[in-house]
């Protein structure tokens, strides 16, 4: 079966986000395939690499990065959402004459639709927030 | 279609568990997660609303939770299924879609 | 798209559930904001309106003291991207004191009958909403 | 010591302000701001409770956050006075400290 | 420090006020960080655990399955701090089906009788927390 | 009179931001001292510079900026919540290794003694959360 997950809370604040990531990973475990991760309203924060946990909490962010490298799952922070919270990509940077980028590696920003696609693709849609 | 409600907040704390309540129908499942897995507690103040539901959904709640925050297996409503994570997926797949009761 | 997808040439009925009151937090804009992308998708759209969700479509919103954007308007707008059906609960104004009265005039042309002038909102029973959740393939809650 | 409570949920969602209410005392003051200004409208679910509170502590709604919602001041529950900000600031200053119910 | 700024030389009473539950947000954990910074502030310290905040206090909190830290030793060691006032509310353990045997046990030693180990936790009534409240200088709430 | 104002959630997604906002601006209009704004859990999220709200949205990050260089006020972002979060100055950026920065002008980065010394200093603490 195909899964499309969202992840609307930041990493940390809320469980939202911890909860979407062991989600994930067992849904890989289980042999379904994940079609998407969509990260929505404060979840994009999920998303940055400047993030710097307490050496003794879990990394929140290198855990997504490694579900993309190992698993290839595709990580989509919401454009319009990054913007309003300072989650910016190199490209976006540039064009909104930022002079710095924060994402973090295996996330790719793309537009909502993007979200709406992953309902209409995944045979089922599970959300994740506060 | 039949639907798989979760639901993440304490029943003490926000209206989403109660709200759930009044809007499944027979043969759906609510799986509480996070903080709303106080509301499968029995001899609490949201017990009675839970206990109601029992009859028409299945209750599921999810084990990694009850442990985090220190609830023991014989302190759950009876009834009510505990699952770890592949069990959430397994029960996101069995129901035909998924809401959540944010 | 495959017809394993449950996708496919047939499009799917999304329900988009709006629980929470507009400004105190962003989800009600952001959630108008998928909808109306989601428009471009030629899905069957249907919205919801349960609990605090009502008071997104109170009339009368001035934002201008607290310096956020009035963002009730695009309600208003929604019948010109073909999103026509809005169900409030019945129970969720009850509790709150409110009336059909105190919601805005959203409306739609129903190209379907001389494009006449037909109310979006559409008050419903708790019972009613529980069935309209039934009857979709996707249910996107904020 | 009086104490101005500061309350921005609504009490249909969260239990911030019912909670706030049960710990106030005879001369505390409790503010309405953000989505709590629904706390002050008459003719709700939990009209009640505000009312009941009114006989011992003074009751405020802040008006910038009433006129976003659209809530005209007819609505309010008699006795609320409604600030704006510079009188949410005034408030804070006339009471000994202040507590915020989030 | 100025007379002024109701500072000075004497300390000041900072009540801590826990309202909600452990993991599910990061406010517990959080709130735990500024009591034990604020410990060597010298001031007159209270924490008061209301609401769900009660659950912060539970025993047997086991997290390895959720993937995130137990914080839950730490409020067994806020004795070591001086931190020796928490406050839990009856009606708050009573609608959540809670009793004092359910929370950990949370001791300090008093320096001012031998050093005995006595309780930090102290049952009160919703009335008896009001009035702790009305006795604070600054009430930090979570 | 000297207010002490605490932020605990970030720009845009709660509105306790934008209260904040306003009631330090009231604050001082009726000509009282602010001692220091302080902002902790998700609050710290107010001072990135990289966001870029839509042209007709207000732009939260500039106008506590715009506070602090024009009323002197002192914004102050907790270290460990920042951290946590991925907001870093220059400093903790080289310090914790990281290739780039965020913070945004008119804030600094401290410990949460800075809040506890607003309870102490200030006459009035007010707080904005969710």
């Amino acid at each position: 079966m195909k899964f499309g997950i969202v992840v609307n809370e930041g990493p940390y604040t809320h469980q939202a986000a911890d909860s979407a990531y062991q989600f994930t990973k067992a849904v890989l475990e289980k042999g379904h395939e994940v079609f998407r991760v969509f990260f929505y309203h404060d979840g994009v924060n999920n998303g940055t690499r400047l993030t710097v946990p307490p050496g003794d909490e879990r990394d929140i962010q290198k855990n997504w990065t490694a579900l993309a490298e190992e698993h290839k799952v595709d990580l989509v922070i919401c454009i319009a959402a990054a913007q309003r919270r300072g989650i910016l990509d190199a490209n976006e940077a540039k064009r909104q004459g930022k002079d710095a980028d924060n994402i973090a590696p295996g996330f790719r920003i793309s537009g909502l639709g993007q979200l709406i696609e992953a309902g209409i693709e995944a045979d089922r849609l599970v959300t994740f927030g506060d | 279609m039949s639907i798989l409600h979760t639901v993440n907040k304490s029943p003490f704390e926000k209206n989403a568990l109660s709200s759930c309540l009044g809007h499944t129908k027979s043969g759906d499942g609510v799986l509480l997660i996070e903080d709303a897995v106080y509301g499968a507690l029995k001899g609490t103040k949201s017990s009675d609303q839970v206990e109601a539901a029992k009859s028409t959904v299945g209750l599921y709640v999810l084990g990694p939770d009850l442990a985090a925050r220190g609830l023991a297996a014989d302190r759950l409503l009876d009834g009510v299924t505990v699952v770890d994570y592949g069990g959430f997926v397994d029960l996101v797949a069995k129901y035909d879609t998924t809401q959540a009761w944010l | 798209m495959s017809e394993a997808a449950g996708g496919g040439a047939t499009s799917k009925k999304f329900l988009y559930v709006n629980r929470k009151a507009p400004y105190g937090t962003i989800y009600a804009l952001e959630s108008l904001e998928v909808v109306l992308i989601g428009a471009a998708f030629e899905q069957d759209v249907s919205l919801a309106f349960i609990d605090d969700g009502v008071f997104q479509l109170s009339k009368g919103q001035s934002t201008d003291a607290i310096g956020v954007k009035n963002f009730s308007p695009t309600y208003r707008a929604l019948g010109d991207y073909e999103v026509t059906k809005l169900y409030v609960e019945k129970e969720s104004l009850d509790e709150r004191g409110l009336t059909l009265d105190d919601l805005m005039d959203v409306t739609y042309e129903d190209e379907d009958d001389d494009y006449e002038e037909k109310p979006s909102i559409r008050v419903v029973s708790r019972s009613e909403l529980a069935d309209i959740m039934a009857g979709q393939d996707v249910i996107l809650s904020f």
